[in-house]
């Protein structure tokens, strides 16, 4: 078995400044997955959706360290990741809800958040592929001499389907500037991902398979993930080529809205609820000093927008028929005759 | 005779097979400890437990070349993939390897195998977890394609394709799932390539296949309300096709109509339809009229989806297209 | 005008088009320092360089991959696949993503991108490397899909495929790569959905597409010569589909006849037999015959894959079958 | 980089009944694929074909460890590897030159010999594919409980399709009976595998990957072939799961029949061609003493068998034209409809 590296974070904590914003954008991925989460409780999130809590240390983090003009993709359970990118809430919680407001005017769903000019370049929901994309956005900027950098999400469990293998030894071999992100939450949909995989780090454990270090990282600590993401991403900026980090984290609800989760041992769901992100990261920010009220009214604001998203979404009519038969080509149309 | 859903249907049928043949091996995502994403597996790990039943990674090829390569060797698997639109991922080993083996190599080779799948829109699950791909798999010499209206027919068309020497595709219609029918008590096998004509009438033919079947009875109920009296046919089986069935409630009634999810371009409506236009031209009395979905990926809205998909509307007024 | 193979008309249009517009890169398996597997790229590299033409390793869900993510990016990217019977293992790339992303983002994201391969039979390479697979292309929403029969049409329609905005299939006959033709000075820019009437006669309307158009044009010789003057049409696109032209063609001849590739289920054959079938019935005089493969995989044997294939004898008696 | 793992063969040599069997194997090979060739070149071999010329000491080595049993599954370059399996010249060389006399009548050609009788499942010319089926036949031999072993034989090319990569994993995970064997020839079509390639050895540095240490061995030593062979085996065999070996070989002419390989340095080939696995063996069992004559026997054999079988094909006449319609489903016809 591969020695697996953990990076080093020597380099010490984060600047206040980006860890006040750490911290804002997981408050606001948390309140903005508990309302997606009650809405469909109240039947108005329709379709399917892929709640995040719980992940979120790994999407801010990522998040964070990302420059404007670089690229993200993301998968189906692909909100916190979106949001990351600056996308507002309201037209993300429409396009769950199904509103001409979404953020594709309901044409994709819960799914396939997109918004290109967030850079936020899709989510996808065929296992693996979105990873050979994501290649395509990182090889354009080298084409292009254009000092972008992508980043792709993905799960543990996509490291077992082949787009992977390809993809990543593609990014070795064009030496692309990509960064490719494993969020090990553990469990596919409901099987966990040890019991289907040959190695113990699905990702990790195969980067020397395509020369690269094996690079673990605590996925629920969000100055660690910061920390390997603006290393990461200075190495691929510099020429260095792709990396490859597996995050360790886990979801603290079921796989999609229908799944109540319940097939994961208490205690598993239970330590790991310890280790909830947001707490973690707020008591440390609290031990350094930072003063409660400034985070009191980072949760207050965030509050208020999710309220104000929510309202906003709400009041946005279903979208119009005519979508049906728009952009299926360039033209806007769907003529497929002449 | 019990009541049952469509969902419930497939662990039936599945138990049914593989009590009665050791031979019969089960494997797919989430198939065993989770009862399958669509619940329509439940039970059937408990039963035969992990040495008929196997959980895999997501890994479609490797699931359906296992698949392959058991059924070459010995043995029955019935493999799932999740959705229907996974078999892109996977079209390699279905369209290239399945279906061609037994033909390259002479006959040497034999595939009894079956897969299954979740078919089809009205999830509101978006364009890649939506799609009718069953003419997919009847534009691939060398497969059998089969696909369900009811719970019986799901119980009794899948023991046929687990007995059936030849590469079954089997799409579930996702949209059915929560349906209910009767199922006979005992043992079920029914018979690949039969369809059912579920209602008859003289004004027109209109065929119908899984999820389309139920709107095509409703859009005949109500075309009967003004007196026009329309035969039904519940396709049933793609490959083998039953063109006789069809062919000759168009020789009584004049007109086809044929009613499909699949998006519009080269769908088993279109098949159809040409094997009439060549074989039956003169005895139509009016245009063959295709009710498909427009050529679109399918949108995730609930209102654009429904809007999409073929409804009881579109089908009483393609009829009427056809016999006015 | 100067004589050219189809084949060195594929790496003259790539180099027209290359030359035209920097943000055009070409990548694939093989396609760069050999030149291609059929030499039909042979040139590209050294004309362009590494920095434009990448040599690719075995991975086509990769090579899709990255021609989608860099068209959504900026870039033109014309990808290889090298038998077209190879979509099979990167038919995900192809049919859910890239084909459905433009209308899953509603609009945001446009994929000016092309993808080349060698489509087709009738070089004895057995069932996995003679496949014409462009009816499954056709078959999901958000392709065109081009398929030229002339080194004119290679240069021009490829020329329209690159320029386009959206994701263009663009299916290379293997058959007809040792075919020349005469191919106009300075650049050619052709325009995609625009079928060809290549000759015109009262009798009846054949369609044609690919190595298939030869075939045609020879039996509408024979035909001539028994006194029977059929139309003959090259569709040179399927989508855009030219069905203006031969419904216009039809309307006056009264019989159609498709020739085809495709094995005999779900080919583009049957979509036009059905679209004629619904709305222009009443033009016809005799049945829509589908000349088509058998619905077999391709045998390796060349006596077994002439006789499987299409041929003029089979065109003839498909026309007379119509008009008698 | 992973260590690569050389095996031991401290065992000595195999025993000399062996090891003429080998030489045997060998001749046969080498004799099949010369006289494809030159009949080739007379325009009666049809459609394309995949030389093994140079490659045989691999097939030879796996294939003389084989019990009757076992399953072998290779690829188009698979004349070798069906003839291992004892399958007779005539109906192989026959296939090759579209006869009714062929294995498949003709109807599979040269990239898909399969002789089920022989436990030969087949040759696949779609790259990668038959790793995941190859894994079937073996789990197939699991769940019957048989003792039986599958060997799959692929290139290095093959190492980069994503199908490699699930049937790599689930081989480990599934703990099946079989042993994949990379040929590692360095060149795919007209590209040299190391400049698409992640990693210097494209399979053994993947092993880690699966869990399983990388295997490397000399490919043009037939003993050599023979002592990994008969290790991976007897592991398999044994319950102890997957091996992945990488043979480094060399294929003398081009890729295909069509293909001259002009496009390799001149100093690769000559070095290669000084390695030539028939030259270096017959020498090593000279040294070893066993007598010229019973090599040459075995050759005058070969030499024999390759000219009758060559008669055998030629008489043949072509495939019926009945086949086309036959065999495509298991009624033995192919009727889609009713
Ligand atoms: C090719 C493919 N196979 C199966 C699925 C169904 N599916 C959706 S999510 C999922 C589990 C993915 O697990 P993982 O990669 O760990 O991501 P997570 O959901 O845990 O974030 C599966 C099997 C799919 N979408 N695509
Ligand atoms: C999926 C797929 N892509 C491409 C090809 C075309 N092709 C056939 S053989 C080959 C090279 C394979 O190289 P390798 O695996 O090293 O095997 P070798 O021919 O050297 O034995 C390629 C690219 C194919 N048959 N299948
Ligand atoms: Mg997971
Ligand atoms: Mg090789």
């Amino acid at each position: 078995m591969t020695d697996v590296m953990q990076p080093s974070v020597d380099a010490g904590p984060p600047a206040l400044d980006v860890r006040l914003r750490l911290y804002q954008m997981m408050v606001e991925m948390r309140d903005f997955e508990k309302r997606a989460y009650d809405l469909f409780l109240q039947g108005l999130v329709k379709g399917t959706s892929h709640l995040g809590l719980g992940q979120e240390a790994v999407a801010a983090g990522f998040g964070a360290a990302l420059a404007p003009s670089d690229y993200t993709f993301a998968t189906y359970r692909g909100h916190n990741h979106t949001l990351a990118r600056g996308v507002p809430m309201a037209p993300v919680m429409a396009e769950l809800m199904a509103r001409q407001l979404g953020l594709m005017a309901g044409k994709g769903g819960s799914m396939h958040l997109t918004s290109v000019a967030h850079r936020m370049m899709g989510s996808y929901a065929i296992v693996g592929a979105h990873l050979t994309i994501a290649n395509g956005a990182a090889w354009s900027s080298k084409l292009r001499g254009a000092p972008e950098v992508t980043v792709c999400f993905f799960g543990d469990g996509t490291t077992n389907i082949g787009a992977f293998h390809e993809a990543l030894n593609l990014a070795v071999v064009w030496n692309l500037p990509i960064v490719f992100v494993c969020e090990n939450n553990r469990w596919m949909e409901y099987t966990p991902i040890g019991s289907v995989t040959a190695v113990p780090h699905p990702a990790a454990d195969r980067a020397p398979a395509y020369g690269l270090p094996g690079i673990v990282v605590d996925g629920n600590d969000a100055d660690a993930t910061y920390a390997v993401a603006v290393a990461a991403f200075a190495r691929a900026r510099g020429g260095g080529g792709p990396s490859l980090v597996e995050a360790e984290t886990y979801r603290h609800g079921g796989h999609s809205r229908a799944d109540p989760g319940k097939y994961r041992p208490d205690e598993e769901v239970a330590a790991w609820l310890e280790r909830d992100p947001l707490p973690l990261y707020r008591q440390r920010l609290l031990q350094a000093g930072v003063p409660e009220q400034a985070l009191v009214s980072i949760e207050e604001a965030s509050h208020r927008a999710i309220d104000e998203a929510t309202e906003l979404a709400k009041a946005s009519p279903p979208p119009d028929l005519s979508l049906v038969e728009k952009d299926v080509y360039a033209d806007g149309g769907a003529a497929w005759r002449r | 005779m019990a009541e049952m859903s469509y969902r419930d249907a497939v662990a039936h049928g599945i138990a049914q097979e593989m009590r009665r043949d050791p031979s019969v091996v089960f494997l797919g995502e989430d198939i065993g400890s989770a009862g399958g994403v669509f619940k329509a597996t439940v039970g059937v790990l408990d039963t035969f437990g992990r040495t008929r039943v196997f959980d895999t990674p997501i890994s479609e090829q490797a699931i359906l070349g296992a698949a392959m390569g058991a059924a070459m060797t010995g043995m029955r698997p019935v493999a799932e993939i999740m959705f229907s639109d996974f078999f892109a991922v996977c079209w390699d080993i279905v369209a290239n390897e399945i279906a061609k083996t037994r033909y390259m190599t002479n006959g040497q080779v034999t595939l009894p195998l079956v897969i299954r799948s979740g078919n089809g829109g009205g999830s509101r699950f978006g364009a890649q977890h939506s799609q009718s791909v069953e003419n997919w798999a009847m534009a691939v010499p060398g497969l059998k394609v089969v696909a369900p209206s009811t719970p019986k027919d799901v119980v009794g068309l899948l023991a046929a394709a687990v007995r059936d020497t030849d590469p079954v595709l089997f799409f579930e219609q996702k949209s059915l799932y929560a349906t209910k029918g009767e199922v006979p008590d005992g043992e079920i096998v029914d018979e690949l390539g039969k369809a059912s004509v579920l209602r008859q009438g003289p004004a027109a033919t209109v065929v119908a296949l899984a999820a389309m079947v139920p709107r095509a009875l409703a859009a005949a109920e109500r075309l009967a309300q003004e007196g026009i009296e329309v035969t039904v046919i519940d396709l049933r089986s793609l490959v083998p096709l039953d063109v006789t069935t069809v062919a000759t409630s168009v020789a009584r009634t004049g007109h086809l109509i044929t009613v499909e999810e699949n998006p519009r371009l080269c769908g088993w409506g279109a098949e159809l339809s040409s094997i009439i236009a060549e074989e039956n031209l003169f005895d139509l009395d009016g245009p063959i009229v295709r009710v498909t979905t427009p050529h679109v990926p399918l949108p995730a809205a609930d209102a654009l989806e429904d809007a999409a998909l073929p409804n009881v509307d579109r089908i009483v007024d393609g009829v009427r297209r056809s016999v006015l």
